[in-house]
């Protein structure tokens, strides 16, 4: 399919399957069945109050700084859904969706927020990497693991996810530079959420489009509505199943708006107004999706209760949960930072016991 | 002369001196709108224009890469990296650039500017944002680098940056942002670079220490009152160059010391200050130079922050450690 | 002028003017009058010939590693000619010509490559930086100089020299993009060699074209021949014109040759054979203008002969001087590190002249 | 048995390695049709295929941040970066990943890696091309750092180090790259890292060195051998870990040290050891230890590089100090 040069960057059209009231754009159809489109309607409704739990439990002090994925779900269930169990996700650390998509629990989630490493540890079998505070320097490993996988002749795929502010860094050229020359079989998914914290956009560089940065590489590129379920599924889909059969890298960059703040941390009134956010409200993902699954018969208020009671419920317990999880022992600090503990940091835990 | 914290401090320099001196800048990430994200540079966007102050995309080597051909030309820019850990991809740029044109040029070509980085642990912060890197820089040549230790002290520290002619990176812990507040003086002082500070006069041992970790060396003290034990503090402002005369004059006096901060200790600047020590004072010195650092592991989460952090139960042991040899 | 559109990279043209034979690509005319050209070609004579030089000096041990310009002549010549005299030029590390051109002296970076820090003194009011060898780092300071003259109201221009290797670093990206996004009057001029010491051009990049990367940063990108002097002058100086009058920064790709080794240290034998540069022969950039100036009226052997004396003559009485320099002194190591020297460094100097 | 130099040695280990494991791949910068700018990968490409030997575009901290990603995966990766002044834009990568991330995934996700370094000056080499970076990557947590001073060690060294579950950084001492030849054994056999070589026996001052500075220490021996001092000399081959118990089992014997690295002085490594001898042999320590280092500034170009280096004259100067205290 000709996906990545009808909507070649440089032709200006973002990508668009489902338009904000719910409709397709096209007579071709959605490009996942009803089932599976409520079941990932029903995801977004339990991360949507898992983020807003996160946020909530922040507040109250009972969890650290956290960055919330609230407007961007989309980006990231339609891209992770693309994906295969073996496949490995090299998340920033916005990625709630796309971790719980590929399976990490959301206790693990919750207990990395709140300061512990064991929230870092994915199940054995789960390639979903920890999170990756500094900005735009984990494209360059998921690079390097799909290359690895293509020397070994694995079948697999990596995606990064990272922000439009990551784009700005050496690290993130370097990283789709070396994707361009060795076509490693790596995705990389930018989420434009329009902001870096405070800097908008058209500050962070002065490229018209995320997605054109690929011409830089000669890798393909395509700009999608990040707020439209079909239409970052179908590419990221696309470029999935091209980065499989050895075609190479693709830069997504997903359109979309963040909600919320940057992260707890933040105060988004110091540089942005209500007004501005005023014409992304309607376009919330969720949004769109009620209204398409509405029309086709799939969502009522009832069913809306439905899922936002079981959800509810699931969290309040995986909080319960996470909160039993004790502090960390003073052996963890230790223990893993090589294979086999060094005389150093034998002695140096001695100490700390002894002085506690 | 009013009561201010550390942010307010450095906010107050930064505004004084850019009315003073047209040739100072101030770039980074959120530094502008935002005036940062601990607010060092709040309002200063507003008052001496985008142009002035400005926000950034988001690139480290970039910010002072380019802040450093600002200097070149004649400017002042004070570049902010917004955390520590962040730090890292400028190290290049530093390293191989800032710290040499000096020297390489042999003077033809200079570049005076400021990075200021918020620094170290203890506020609970995410992954990456509690790192103590100065070890490394006090190891670079053609660097100076400077860490406050309370409000005033910065304001006169960071003037003193701004005003040298020579590349400085200005270390803010941000542990004790907004911990301390005292009265700062209004208008331009400098304190100079390269002269610690006596924080407290004592006969019986020198502890040593810079930044947030002085604050918890005076809690160690109040602490150790009841054990009268004449505990000598000196901060040292600058770590590089450091004040090794002022170091050096106090062990002779002691002829015991502890040395603290928060950094993994091995190769941290304990080791160095010992071997100082070791080498200019050998015959005064009357036990083995206690170190109390962090650890050589990863800064923790923050649910372990607090087995990490030298703390004044950990100066206090080693106090009574080296008082008992 | 539309040039920068004309010739946008992804038209997939090279911008040329001056035929191998020769002769002109358009009946316009040069943009150089006989006098300047031929003037131009005497310099460029002397170019190669204390290129040469000091490949020579390198053999014979009087020289330390050495960067030969050989074949890229017309690159730095037909640039630097575009500029004034206070703009300011950020070289890699083979820019022999291009600091000639802007007035630093062949004893300057004779001393340099002789190992004395004295050949990284630009002579006062000359603003060429000291040789950069830490590769695609400088970039960031051509940008930054450019960026303080703006914020000055100064009317400058900087350009910065690198090869086509440095693109791949993350901060070529990070100087192009920041170029973008506050409009420096900042010129990023690649040349194109072909090589990055063995690794080809095809490997550093899938990327089609080096000029082709200005697309990513919404900049002005143009690939002209770099053999071509009046190619080279013609973009170069319509590069500055915009950036002067405010128009920000254009990459411009000298597609070009490395005729000699990448350094003295390089043996190219390794990694291309005779028969690769073959082609290339025939571009050699003094060839083609010798070629317009016979044309003209303005070439003959006995011209060549002339100029060959003159540059030799001058080149043997610069080694001499050179030579004559003496090794730095102690003192010379320390007093520079900082406006003042530290008390540390005094005591190792001091250490030093007593172990000596 | 053959007589190699460090060059063919490390050669050799890398192709015995290759052979015998699979999973173990070589990247970087020229080191496949070129072989290497030092010839340290000659052969390799031709042998194991563009798949395994792999040159890269030039983008350092690009070349060590997929390394990380294909130890993730579970390969072998061998870097190379260039040269000792290419490393600065790696310590990103280095210091914020690849060592932690088996401590902050608590184990789950691991990367054994090699990044070899041609390391040092000595060979008139352009500027930032003979630098010493070591002591801030012993102050960097989670990784091990292993330069070995002869041809063999060097295989050992190499052989244990890409064995190793954690990342390894091999600092190579271009110096000595084809100064030494010795007899290199075939076939597989590693040296343990964490351990150092005694490389002398004496009973009157322990020198301490690593790397091309072993061998300036054996000159010095030699000119002092007139002198009748007994020195003992100790290479510490790998110097994170460090191996303090030889270093302090040493010290209480002679009871006197010199250290001697290129690094410069202001916390080099040296200052660590002397830490540690204060730390922990403190009532043995008959004088002060002596440092013999590179000075605090930019390693100068190739016409002064003589003054900045540390020489056997130097270091003789330096034990005859340490031994009339
Ligand atoms: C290298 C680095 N610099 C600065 C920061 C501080 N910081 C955290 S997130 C962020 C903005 C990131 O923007 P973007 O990439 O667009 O991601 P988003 O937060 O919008 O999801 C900044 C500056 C960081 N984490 N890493
Ligand atoms: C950051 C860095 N990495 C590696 C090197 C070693 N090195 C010197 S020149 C060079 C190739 C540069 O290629 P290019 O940018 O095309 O410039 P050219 O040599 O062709 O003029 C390399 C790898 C270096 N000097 N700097
Ligand atoms: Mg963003
Ligand atoms: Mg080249």
């Amino acid at each position: 399919m000709g996906l990545f040069e009808d909507y070649h960057p440089l032709k200006g059209k973002m990508f668009q399957m489902l338009k904000p009231d719910g409709t397709l754009y096209s007579e071709m159809g959605a490009p996942l069945n009803d089932q599976e489109t409520l079941q990932l309607y029903q995801k977004m409704v339990f991360i949507r109050l898992a983020d807003q739990k996160a946020l909530m439990l922040q507040r109250q002090g009972r969890m650290g700084t956290y960055a919330p994925v609230w407007g961007q779900e989309v980006c990231q269930v339609g891209s992770a859904y693309a994906l295969q169990r073996g496949d490995w996700v090299f998340p920033a650390f916005r990625e709630l969706a796309a971790s719980l998509m590929m399976g990490i629990p959301l206790k693990t989630v919750y207990l990395y927020w709140m300061g512990n490493e064991e929230g870092s540890r994915a199940p054995e079998g789960i390639n979903v990497m920890p999170v990756s505070i500094p900005v735009g320097t984990h494209p360059l490993h998921a690079v390097g693991t799909a290359w690895a996988a293509k020397i070994r002749g694995d079948k697999i795929v990596t995606i990064a996810y990272f922000g439009d502010g990551a784009t700005s860094k050496g690290d993130f050229h370097e990283a789709m530079n070396l994707a361009g020359v060795f076509k490693t079989p790596s995705i990389f998914f930018c989420q434009n959420n329009q902001f870096a914290i405070s800097v908008p956009r058209k500050i962070q560089t002065a490229s018209e489009t995320i997605a054109q940065k690929s011409v830089a590489y000669g890798v393909d590129g395509i700009q999608v509505d990040g707020n439209d379920l079909f239409a970052v599924y179908t590419a990221t889909k696309e470029a999935v199943d091209k980065a499989r059969s050895g075609g190479g890298s693709t830069l997504i960059e997903g359109v979309t708006y963040r909600f919320g703040p940057h992260t707890t941390a933040d105060d988004p009134t110091k540089y942005r107004t209500d007004e501005e956010m005023e014409p992304w409200k309607p376009l919330d993902p969720l949004v769109r999706l009620r209204l398409y699954l509405k029309e086709r018969g799939l969502w009522s208020d009832d069913v809306e209760k439905r899922l936002t009671e079981e959800a509810q419920k699931e969290i309040d317990q995986v909080v319960k949960e996470a909160e039993a999880v004790p502090v960390p022992e003073v052996e963890d600090i230790f223990k893993y930072v090589f294979a086999e503990m060094t005389p150093q940091l034998k002695e140096q835990m001695e100490y700390l016991k002894a002085t506690l | 002369m009013a009561r201010l914290n550390m942010v307010e401090a450095i906010n107050l320099a930064l505004r004084e001196e850019m009315e003073r001196d047209k040739r100072v800048v101030v770039l980074g990430e959120d530094v502008g709108r935002e005036g940062g994200v601990f607010r060092v540079t709040d309002g200063l966007q507003a008052r001496f224009g985008g142009e002035r102050v400005v926000d950034t995309p988001l690139a480290e080597a970039g910010i002072v890469g380019t802040a450093m051909g600002m200097a070149l030309y004649g400017l002042r820019p004070i570049a902010e990296i917004q955390f520590d850990g962040f730090l890292y991809p400028c190290l290049d740029q530093i390293t191989n650039h800032i710290g040499r044109i000096r020297n390489r040029s042999r003077g033809r070509f200079t570049c005076p500017l400021v990075i200021r980085v918020p620094y170290g642990g203890g506020i609970h912060a995410p992954e990456h944002h509690s790192e103590s890197p100065e070890a490394i820089l006090a190891h670079t040549p053609g660097i100076k680098v400077v860490i406050p230790s309370t409000p005033s002290e910065a304001k006169g520290l960071l003037l003193a940056s701004i005003r040298d002619l020579d590349p400085v990176i200005f270390l803010e812990p941000k542990r004790i942002y907004r911990a301390i507040r005292e009265e700062v003086q209004e208008g331009a002082y400098t304190i100079p670079l390269g002269k610690a500070r006596l924080v407290q006069e004592g006969r019986d041992v020198t502890v040593i220490a810079w930044g947030a970790m002085v604050r918890e060396v005076l809690n160690a003290a109040e602490e150790l009152k009841g054990d009268k034990i004449d505990m000598e503090i000196i901060d040292l402002r600058t770590i590089s160059p450091m004040d090794v005369d002022a170091i050096i004059t106090s062990i002779r006096k002691t002829g015991r010391a502890v040395v603290v901060h928060e950094a993994p200790k091995t190769c941290g600047l304990g080791a160095e200050i010992i071997a100082l020590i070791n080498e200019k004072a050998f015959l005064s010195l009357q036990a083995p130079i206690e170190r109390v650092t962090g650890f050589d592991i990863p800064m923790p989460l923050l649910k372990s922050e607090h087995y990490y952090l030298p703390n004044p139960k950990r100066v206090v042991a080693a106090v009574k450690k080296v008082m008992s040899f």
